[in-house]
């Protein structure tokens, strides 16, 4: 089982969910996080006081899926975030030890 | 309070040792001349007061927590520059549009009032004696009067500005205010209040005498119909229809509503420029509505949806004290509920019919205050009583076998749109043209928040 | 005003024709009537307005701080939805059961006011002549009077809210209200303040003439006990005890505490119904017994836990004016500081206290509204003095020698203690029969913002 | 005022029978005496109010939402203390130190009103007959004057707590508050605002006649120089200049400036101490120039910087508030538009000068109010005019000819400021070696809300 | 080591914490996230627009453990984070490839 | 590829950030979080009800780096993010499977 971790642009997300949801990805998690790469920030001004703000808001989502799904969520996730312009985000992918429904106690492909 | 110190000197007539009964003010009569009523002063000061709260935090919180996260401060600071904008412009030459004498067979005021000429204190050629202009009829100095019809002059652009959230530029939106205000309100507001306005039922040569107490023309439907032609103009948001964008923070709507419904004690109620039965018709009318309007939408979502929300309730609020706002003077508080059910019913029904004609007014101007108004003004047609109607003894409204009312009625909802409609259309694709109404898709994208003003609104991290 | 008065008068000396140089409204006596007091009217109607802030946003937004994040708007809500519920049943049958003449020995009052009927103006037989009813001797429009005691019609069961709040369905809400309403406040309410009650020191036939300027008993005593009530059949929040629930936006509080302080200008100086010199009395007693409760609960903790806590400043100021409530129109405002500083250190120790009882009354109702308001009431008993009782020229309060004060005050409390625990138990056991009054479990996990209006507070990601 | 009207009746009982034609309230002279002005009272009642809602919920606000959020309720709790602390302090000494006859040479009042005696009602000897203290020139009891001030003694304290905004030990803004409201505030307000101060205009013997309408003197300058002071002494924050410290959440500042602009109408038209012509003057000022520091500083970013900022344009509209608060009663509408611009621009200039001169006046305490407070003063001397202050028929400032009211207003800036500095940086050292003044290290790094209150403020997870 | 991510319930977090600490895990770091799994979401509604909400409100914990105490550290989670409804959350376990601590420089094991 | 961890003190950020982009990290994603470990708590107290609030606020920064980079940056994160007090932090490193940049769809070092 892998991780497919991606940081997205937050208006993407819904149609990611979405996409993904049709791809038969069965979960998700989504954290709120700020970002910094080649897209530069901007400036902000208070009273004079200027600062350059590096950090833009993102989404990061975390999918959890079987080998056999990895390359579809991938591909889905790079269809659908993908506006072209610089800010688009990453994806990462870990191999994870083990994966338990807390549930059911179940592990492995059938937990997911 | 003038009542009574008038029976007094009726009655005092025969005598002589008054003067030293009453105290001076320092014995300077400019501080309170004769016509000065303190009651009815400290009442508008205090109305005053209570409508710039309905601008901001009121309105500020009422829409600002409707828009998302990265917008808010956008929404916040139009409230808050028209304060400024808006009272400057007032000052300079909109108090004389609207109220001076007439010019253009009517259309609009003349320059009686620019720069508060006539409205300030002035200088006798002896270099001595100061005269105060005062609103003999009310007691009130006419400062006063010019400073809370500055307070209707502010909130007014701001209710459009529900309807381009999120996408127009900031320096468009303020020069669609400042042409707004005088290219659109200042008429109507002169057809509708001044002395001589056409529409205005205390001018007995009116042509259409049509209720409004408080601005149901002059502020809900005018500014609701131009809400309607900006969201036309400007286009939807980005991803409107397909992204979901819920308010960000619905605590900040409840509470603007709160203050929106506190402050239009000020805006109805003071309406009366006195503190006399009138007010007091007028503050438990508004009341009343807006208590019923408060429950007729969120019942009328609890029916139709099997959950009352608070943004219904609120939403219902509102459109309740649209709809008192032309009859708050002129209908009884029990006709108050009955405008209140039906103005949460009706907005909420004009909402949702929203979601299916597919325009974006981002923030239901249009659907509230547009339909509201107009439902209100055409209400009062049928509810005006000579209960309540100052000065009346005869038939009012329809209800009591005056029909031609409401024909007034919907005259006064028809200029009032119709200027509304033309001039919004003009003076947007005058500004479309200069500088351009919508900021680009990037800083759309981005939020106005950092893309018009370098700030975010929350830091929280 | 009286400058308008005298000049008037020399002006007038001589001559006769005073009627038009006192000026007209048009010259309709319904809005001036020989009665009317303008700075009453005003005060009156600016202290209408001050009560309704208090629920909201007052009231809304210092309980909203201390839920949790997903019953934000729950708690709101119900502010919100009484500002409309309340209003209207104040209106058909509210304000006739508290003011009405005696029905059934005194224990309520008639049906003289069902549906404003004698509160708003009527016509005479002629077709033309308007009568508005008015309260002489204050000089303001009955309206007034009984919009002004709406507002505290409209707080009494949102103060209760805070009992059980996180876990009653809105619709048990909804009828604990309404009934609560009819068969606790106004009976209540009918008892204290309307002219044949049998708690009213004005009326000379009172058996117990017990203090209560603002609404100590009828207000705070009966919602607080009550609240008590509700918090012990309603049983625990889920996880009360286990998990922590701190208050998830203390700003919140805070800002709802101070509007508090602010509106309760209006509920305690706008008590006295005029713009006089027992209103001044009132506010500065008011004011001071927030200032010292606020110091008192803040040195409290800083002495007892080595830190002083916001929430305690804000409590202490909530208890003090709770505290200083029926007070308000009968001791001094030294009297005031004193009440103050003993209401911050008794209502800091009943929340202690309750910890320890392990009964979980959410938002400490009962610790602030019922244990302030049972200290007030008879602390009022003590401090009471000539100095400040209208028309008294006796010994008043235990400190003047007046014992029987005392006991008085102690009839009041548990009077109207009595009623509102029995009122609430019988209430609350139809409701839960009827409709049930706790949402399932899976809703109170989930929060009432969700499972009981489909809304969310935030949308910050 | 009908009492005015009562009395002329009562003292001509040979002309007609009077008497029934005003009303009584229950015959009892201490709730209305002769000079009881009803108008007046009201309208003072609610202006306290609005300058107590300035503190909290607006100042606080308005500083909250600009700190970091790990000290946004170390800044609330400042403000509600406050409320709390100094109002105890202007009851028992404070009021009589500002109001009292001159002591020590005027340099302070002396102890006439100790514990408001002579401000609270007494009782004759004959142990019946009651005596209220009325203000006879404005018809207001005198405890209503007493507590309008003591709203200014609340709010001026918390305006310093902006310069050392999340870094000082609670204990010490204690301690410094009551030491500062001592012997800064009362013997600065001696001189500007008793009988007998010696710049007071309305002291026909005044030294040094200079105009401070509502305390452009005696609050901002004294109050902003003195935060300078507690800047410099206490040191920057650890990490000012190296890590970004934006406002946490401008929403709350937004909020706040709004509310402050709200409760300034009772700031400054309340400093007529009457609903008169002199109070519609200073609120209109006071408005236009609000609006015009908004417009001002937000255009001056926009020109500067390529994007007017909200939190630009809400430091604007404060900056021109601070400005015409001398002004606000010697000014016309007219030049409170231009003491708005320069005010804008000016301290637009100093908070950007500031970053250069690389002190860490945290909240800009003293950019907005100490040097938009200079400026006010000094043009109050420029544009004060005839036309607008009380009993004057002659030039009044320097556009009138007066060269020498520039003079007096420099003197009383220079002694405000004086006793400003010198008291502050005694009493800072004196704390200092008692409770010390900064909280460790670490504590700073956790915040004041944890370590100081033991609280947070947003509990979101 | 391995790192134990759980996305949990809100209101399980404080005894998940404190059964840990039991079970002698003297570290953890949480995040407020949103998760989307077979647990379906709920509708809410603006003024009559409609939105199903898919995501709900969950906690991620993280937890870095030696191996020994790997199995402890899921069953206690397991445990206590239980419910037996739909909800109830996932455990994921990655392979650490090193642990350090930052004030000392420790790594592995001695980081803990 | 690693994916290196790194929770430490809010009021850190910044400095590490410039100082990860002196080292040529090229870029950096940043969640807010709540952390315990062995820095105690500290207690709350609300109305007389009292806490102890072991979660401080942290922020946990992910960055991707190539093998080549991991050193430096890590010595980087613990040289700026060290005060030698307790709560100073901790660095888990992982191992990727795979790293893409969504915008071009570019995998493994030139994806950074
Ligand atoms: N090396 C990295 N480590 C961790 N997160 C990264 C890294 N590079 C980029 N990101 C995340 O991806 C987001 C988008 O990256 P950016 O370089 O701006 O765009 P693009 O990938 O399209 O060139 C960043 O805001 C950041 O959150
Ligand atoms: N495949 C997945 N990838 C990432 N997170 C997941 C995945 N499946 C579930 N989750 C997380 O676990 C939470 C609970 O999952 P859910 O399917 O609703 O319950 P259960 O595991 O009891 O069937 C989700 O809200 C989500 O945050
Ligand atoms: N075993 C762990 N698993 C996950 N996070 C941890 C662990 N130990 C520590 N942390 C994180 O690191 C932070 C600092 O740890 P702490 O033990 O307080 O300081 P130090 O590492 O300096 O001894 C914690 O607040 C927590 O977020």
């Amino acid at each position: 089982m892998k991780k497919i971790e991606a940081v997205i642009r937050h208006y993407k997300l819904e149609d990611v969910k979405n996409a993904l949801t049709q791809a038969k990805v069965e979960g998700m998690t989504v954290t709120e996080v700020r970002g910094f790469g080649r897209q530069r920030g901007h400036k902000e001004m208070y009273r004079g006081a200027e600062y350059t703000v590096d950090f833009l808001p993102k989404v990061k989502i975390e999918v959890v899926v079987t080998e056999s799904l990895v390359k579809e969520a991938v591909e889905t996730i790079m269809r659908v975030a993908r506006t072209g312009q610089i800010g688009d985000g990453k994806i990462f992918i870990t191999d994870l030890a083990e994966v338990i429904r807390i549930r059911t106690g179940e592990t492995g492909e059938s937990a997911m | 309070m003038n009542r009574a110190a008038k029976i007094a000197v009726l009655a005092l007539l025969a005598s002589l040792s008054l003067a030293t009964a009453a105290w001076a003010e320092g014995g300077d009569d400019r501080l309170a001349p004769a016509k000065l009523d303190r009651g009815n002063t400290a009442w508008m000061l205090t109305s005053s007061a209570l409508v710039l709260m309905m601008t901001a935090p009121g309105l500020a919180l009422f829409y600002c927590g409707l828009v998302r996260k990265k917008n808010v401060l956008g929404v916040m600071m139009q409230c808050v520059f028209l304060m400024g904008l808006m009272s400057l412009i007032w000052a300079f030459w909109g108090y004389s549009l609207a109220f001076g004498s007439d010019v253009l067979g009517g259309v609009i005021g003349g320059g009686d009032f620019l720069m508060l000429k006539g409205v300030l204190p002035s200088l006798a050629t002896d270099g001595k004696t100061v005269t105060v202009p005062m609103m003999d009829a009310y007691g009130i100095p006419r400062s006063v009067h010019m400073v809370y019809q500055m307070m209707f002059f502010i909130i007014t652009p701001g209710l459009i500005c529900g309807a381009f959230a999120e996408r127009m530029k900031f320096s468009a939106m303020v020069l669609l205010s400042v042409l707004w205000g005088t290219f659109v309100y200042c008429p109507i507001a002169h057809w509708v209040w001044s002395d001589t306005g056409w529409l205005n039922p205390a001018n007995t040569a009116a042509k259409f005498p049509a209720f409004d107490f408080a601005g149901g023309t002059v502020v809900h439907i005018s500014s609701g119909i131009s809400a309607l032609v900006c969201a036309l103009l400007i286009g939807k948001r980005l991803g409107y229809g397909q992204e979901p964008m819920p308010p960000h923070n619905l605590t900040y709507t409840c509470i603007g509503a709160a203050l929106l419904w506190v402050g239009w004690f000020g805006f109805n109620a003071g309406s009366a420029l006195e503190a006399n039965v009138l007010a007091a018709n007028a503050f438990v009318a508004t009341h009343m509505a807006a208590a019923a309007g408060t429950v007729s939408w969120a019942l009328a979502e609890w029916w139709h949806r099997g959950k009352p929300s608070i943004l219904g309730a609120c939403s219902g609020a509102v459109a309740g004290l649209v709809c008192i706002t032309p009859a708050a003077g002129a209908v009884t508080p029990l006709a108050g509920i009955v405008l209140g059910l039906l103005a949460g019913f009706v907005c909420y029904q004009a909402c949702l019919l929203k979601s299916k004609l597919g325009y974006d007014d981002a923030l239901d101007a249009f659907g509230v205050h547009g339909v509201g108004g107009t439902l209100g003004a055409i209400l009062t047609g049928v509810f005006a009583t000579q209960l309540v109607v100052p000065g009346s003894s005869t038939a009012q409204g329809l209800l009591e076998g005056n029909a031609q009312q409401v024909v007034n009625q919907v005259v006064g909802v028809l200029a009032s749109g119709l200027l509304g409609v033309i001039g919004t259309f003009i003076i947007l694709k005058v500004i479309d043209s200069v500088v351009g109404l919508r900021v680009t898709q990037e800083e759309e994208l981005m939020g106005l928040d950092v893309s018009q003003h370098g700030e975010e609104g929350y830091i929280f991290v």
